[in-house]
């Protein structure tokens, strides 16, 4: 949902009143149905070959994204990994361009140049969009210096997975937000795999929120199954960041698929498989907005129908966007133009050929 | 002699060598229960168990390092690292210590350590995931680095670099897993530092390594049918030690070379083999040394963009072509003078 | 006008673009407290407080990355790794983040972030600690390298870096700390990815940058004054975008050319630079292009042996020597034809 | 103090029997004693410039090194940093062969290719002397995946500073150590400082022994300027890891000095230098000898002319020995002979000159 929507909600309402709670999870329905649907058609659009690469989606972390950023301002900061198609829909971005990114053409969020893995668009203050596993952990924490230095109100969310609070840069970066008091948060979307390992196999202290500890950083863990929860959760630890003290925040998720689109996730069996199944958190929700008479079958089914809608033309404006073109493949090596890049193709000569006998003598 | 996958000669070797010496383990990301991101690992977790087939958490520059300790007491491990641009995690430990350790503490500890990972570019992985950087480990005194271009040399190097008491940096490529050639069932470990002339020719040398081996023994195949050029091609096969003595030995002969690489031009790997060329056969060379290299950008995602940067069998055709009309240039001349 | 140590141009021309631009902050480790380890930032601490002379904690890859991030929301860090060898601990920031972030993202964000670091070797520092791995930077798009060799260019460049919009690693030496120079007080910022002729001459151009530079320009007086030798010098300057134009013109004029550098000669930047000299000025070179270069060893501790590993003025006048010889076999070769 | 001397003092003795306790204070005090005056002897030889590159002292760090080293069988396996004269002399090496490095020269411990930073002796498993910050942690840690591999009963001892537990390389390899069971001790010398940094301005949770909760490793905090509590601390340390639990010790020093010979330490006031003086743990541990009623004024000062001896000794063993001769820098590049290494020294050409036009036509 786009900044600009949300905040036509009343923030107060969100309290007491049985109604507002209810609009706001169909709200969070509506959000998460549409990351659902687009990450389907993009597992589709892989299959027809219209997206290359590599391509992780996120099925399964839908309640995640939409607790996520319900809690942030529009003029927040969100780095997050390879896995970020919903969050860059979810975030507001128009689906029309995050698929076109997907295809690779001018139109997308990154101009075709990133791809799945590298969304960015600054007016939605998405900041990427990275592929080298904790790659974004310290840029994050440096946007979060950069805000502390101009003395500003915002704050920066940081996701990344699991498997990702084993390297290097984790440490080092939570222990720079911790030192230095920077205003932000540190998500682990905990989806209990990195690929195929489990958390088990990887961190020697499995829950993982209590390696804030090591900063001395305040940290929960939260069910990433329930976006009502990771908002609850996520407004703490947004509210602390923006005081100036880092927050560890651990979302406990599922990952539906493989680790990516071809990966046919063989390490698991089907009993984990049907138990994946059972808590999918789209139909949860749903049952659960039925349940409580919120929506009828028919409601849903007319919001899916949108959702489907939505995802279908943007793979059409995919499609029909322009590739981009050869003759900008040095546009974007440089922002400040120096003499001496040489923007030569491969087939390019280093210097001219010498001048031919005759050209000598002419 | 089998029929084999560039893939299936890895995988075969590593456990050839793991029957054969218990010193010899693997460790990495996702090559036990995952069986490997590229499958090279395939089914020697179950074969050879959790203790000699070790899933890492995602930790390089850690696991490498671990590899290295291990290594200085004597077990020989062979690391997996899951492309060579997560390798720059690693780097300090592969290049500070790996490298070092042997020299800076006067000869008392060797490591006998191999890391294998891939390069490549081609399959819209992004700025990233697309790099080639074996020119990181090549520079480096300390380390060895070996590039097979053929399931026959990558198994030959294999043995070679798991029985070698140095560190060896062993360069594959995505684009090569696939590809098939014959293994030899008695093929013995293949010396390290030697470069091979794969095809003899008079007319012009193509030096490559890894899969631009491949590409020069293709176009030189093509030219040779379709224009009757005979073309010589160099297998560098090791990037260090680098055998100039091959190179030079080859361009003395045929008088003009073309130097095909896939990393980026300025200061790529070509670099050093022209220059070498340019020294070595400096009386010998009729024109100058062309490189043909990736386009110095961060890759792109897009399609038309990546294959743009990306150097194609036609740019290798158009560089020979265009030497060799640069040779005659000069073959005129010289009468002229 | 002034005379002043580089050690004194780059604390200055700190000092001045910290006042002229609030965005200009400085991080990196003991540079406060400490005032550096090789004092550049002495005083600076004092003057702008901890806001702007950020002192890290020992995690190279957290605060280069950081300095990253903060560069993307506009502000323009300036970070100071204590030697080149523990910017390897960096490299994935710098390589995959750092340089690639304009481009993976279509344009939208740049990094204007500088990265001041030395090289050098001499100090007996050992193995470690020795190194000049610039070459790791120069070889990547995206990044912009500077090696100046004089207080006035070092003044001229870091000015150009700190308001580049793009990463600029900064390349000092241990060993030019101390060297002095004229800095013309209302000196402009040098243009990024120009080499300089710093000397005029006819018989050998000497090209060298960062302390090379200094070392070809002493060789070249020397040999003017005793031998009445009229040397060539190219002072590189930047090695990223590298000035081919300005390197081949002065070996065109001159006919013969050695390329002096301080890190290993095999794959080292004086291979590009041989390489670019023999494809651009293939038809006026009267002699291979000779390399002096440190010895391909870890650098041992003891002192003979450093000394016999690194680059002496006497192996770069031997080599000047050898070069010109070889230029007279070839025009009486040639006479003989 | 050599393994051999060492084992010739009966273990059990350690325990309730006064006098057995006694002549173990004696017996480290006079290993302190020789790392004191071997790391004055240095610093002198430094300001002769017989010793080049960067220099580290274990000055205040002597109660330290011999509490821990105490606690180590000779079969196990030690790592340490730059900082570490003083453990390569107490773990039994000869201290002339420690000088002799110091000094550059051939019968230096690492053949003068190490120097200062980098002391290595295989007979005495002392595997290196690291000069990058965090370097050796990682290192250790496959020593004891070696250990390990092979069902050994060994351990290993990885000492690192304080600022040294703010790098990646920490994490990463606790992580690895923990989660795999690994027979290690990880030492934390924390003497405050990392150059001229506070651990408070450089870690965020400044009592670094509680980092170890991050990989639930067991951990602990011990004084290290009374050599008998850091004895203690480390036998638990040591008896966790050869269960196969890796174990975290923070060991709290002094660092007497500046950070390198060179360096005047000119952060530090007066009064902290006074303070420091005040607790130096040699003359603590000497006047509580005397005090006891164990050694005398005149013992002590035997004991001191005797170590005095020892680093004299060294000081001219080093200075005796050759240099290494420029002929073998090319010997220990590999461990396994390859074709075309080409050893080459700088003024070497990469190829022999062209023929002289006479050589060509004769
Ligand atoms: C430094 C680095 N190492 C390895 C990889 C390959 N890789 C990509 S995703 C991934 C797993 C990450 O797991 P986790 O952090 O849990 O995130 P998830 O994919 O589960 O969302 C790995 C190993 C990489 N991209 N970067
Ligand atoms: C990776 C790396 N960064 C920086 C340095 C420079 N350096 C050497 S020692 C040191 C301080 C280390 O402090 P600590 O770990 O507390 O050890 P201490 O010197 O106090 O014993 C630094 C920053 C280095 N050698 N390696
Ligand atoms: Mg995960
Ligand atoms: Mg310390």
């Amino acid at each position: 949902m786009s900044p600009a929507a949300r905040s036509t909600r009343p923030r107060a309402a969100a309290g007491g009143d049985a109604t507002a709670e209810h609009q706001r999870l169909v709200d969070f329905y509506r959000r998460m149905l549409l990351i659902r649907r687009f990450e389907e058609r993009t597992a589709r659009a892989y299959t027809q070959a219209h997206i290359g690469g590599y391509c992780h989606l996120n099925l399964g972390e839908e309640a995640a994204i939409v607790g996520l950023l319900t809690a942030l301002e529009p003029t927040d900061y969100l780095f997050t990994n390879y896995r970020e198609h919903g969050y860059a829909v979810d975030r507001g971005i128009d689906p029309n361009r995050v698929m076109a990114e997907l295809y690779g053409r001018t139109d997308g969020v990154s101009k075709g140049w990133g791809g799945s893995m590298h969304m960015f668009d600054t007016a939605h203050r998405l900041l990427g969009g990275y592929g080298i596993v904790g790659g974004q952990v310290p840029l994050a924490t440096g946007a979060a210096l950069a805000i502390e230095y101009r003395g500003g109100r915002e704050i920066v969310m940081c996701t990344m997975g699991d498997g990702t609070t084993n390297i290097g840069a984790f440490h080092e970066s939570l222990n720079l937000a911790a030192l230095w008091h920077l205003p932000i948060v540190y998500v682990i979307i905990n989806n209990r795999l990195g690929m195929g390992t489990t958390v088990e196999a990887s961190s020697a202290e499995p829950e993982l929120f209590r390696r804030g500890a090591a900063y001395r950083m305040a940290s929960a863990r939260v069910d990433g199954l329930d976006p009502v929860a990771v908002a609850a959760a996520t407004e703490i630890a947004v509210a602390s960041a923006r005081d100036g003290e880092p927050y560890l925040l651990e979302v406990v998720s599922e990952r539906l698929r493989g680790h990516s689109v071809v990966d046919p996730a063989k390490y698991r069996t089907e009993a984990e498989v049907a138990d994946l199944r059972a808590h999918d958190p789209v139909p949860a929700l749903a049952a659960r907005l039925v349940a409580a008479g919120v929506l009828s079958d028919e409601q849903l089914e007319e919001m899916d129908r949108a959702a489907l809608r939505i995802v279908e033309e943007a793979a059409q404006f995919a499609e029909a966007s322009a590739s981009p073109d050869v003759s900008t493949l040095f546009d974007y090596t440089y922002a400040t133009p120096v003499d001496n890049v040489g923007a030569r193709y491969p087939g390019d000569p280093l210097f001219p050929p010498a001048p031919r006998p005759e050209e000598v003598e002419s | 002699m089998a029929i084999m996958t560039y893939r299936q000669a890895l995988h075969d070797t590593l456990r050839d060598e793991m029957l054969r010496d218990e010193r010899v383990f693997l460790l990495g990301e996702e090559i036990g229960v995952f069986e490997g991101s590229y499958k090279i690992t395939a089914g020697l977790l179950e074969e050879f168990g959790p203790r000699r087939v070790r899933d890492t958490p995602i930790a390089e520059e850690g696991f490498t390092g671990a590899a290295i300790g291990a290594a200085m007491l004597g077990l020989r491990p062979v690391v997996e690292i899951m492309t060579i641009n997560f390798s720059l995690l690693a780097l300090d430990q592969i290049v500070n210590h790996a490298a070092k350790i042997y020299g800076m503490f006067g000869g008392q500890a060797s490591v006998p350590l191999v890391i294998r990972t891939p390069g490549g570019g081609g399959q819209q992985l992004g700025a990233t995931h697309s790099q080639n950087v074996e020119l990181y480990y090549a520079f480096v005194p300390g380390l060895k680095v070996v590039a097979p271009s053929t399931p026959a040399d990558a198994r030959a190097l294999l043995q070679a670099a798991i029985r070698d008491d140095d560190p060896v940096l062993f360069l594959e490529n995505l684009a090569l897993y696939n590809t098939k050639g014959e293994v030899p069932d008695d093929l013995p470990p293949a010396p390290i530092g030697r470069a091979r002339v794969t095809r003899q020719g008079r007319d012009l040398t193509l030096v490559g390594y890894s899969r631009t081996a491949h590409v020069a023994a293709q176009v030189a195949d093509q030219l040779a049918a379709s224009e009757g050029l005979d073309i010589e091609v160099v297998d560098l096969m090791s990037l260090r030690p680098l055998d100039r003595a091959t190179i030079v030995a080859s361009v003395r002969k045929t008088h003009a070379a073309v130097v095909l690489e896939d990393d980026w031009l300025t200061y790529g790997i070509g670099a050093e083999v022209a220059a070498t060329i340019s020294d070595g056969a400096f009386d010998d060379l009729d024109a100058p040394v062309r490189r043909v290299a990736m386009a110095e950008v961060p890759l792109p995602y897009a399609k038309p963009l990546e294959t743009a940067a990306l150097p194609s069998t036609d740019d290798v055709i158009a560089a020979v072509y265009q030497t060799l009309d640069a040779v005659g240039r000069r073959h005129v001349k010289v009468g002229h003078d």
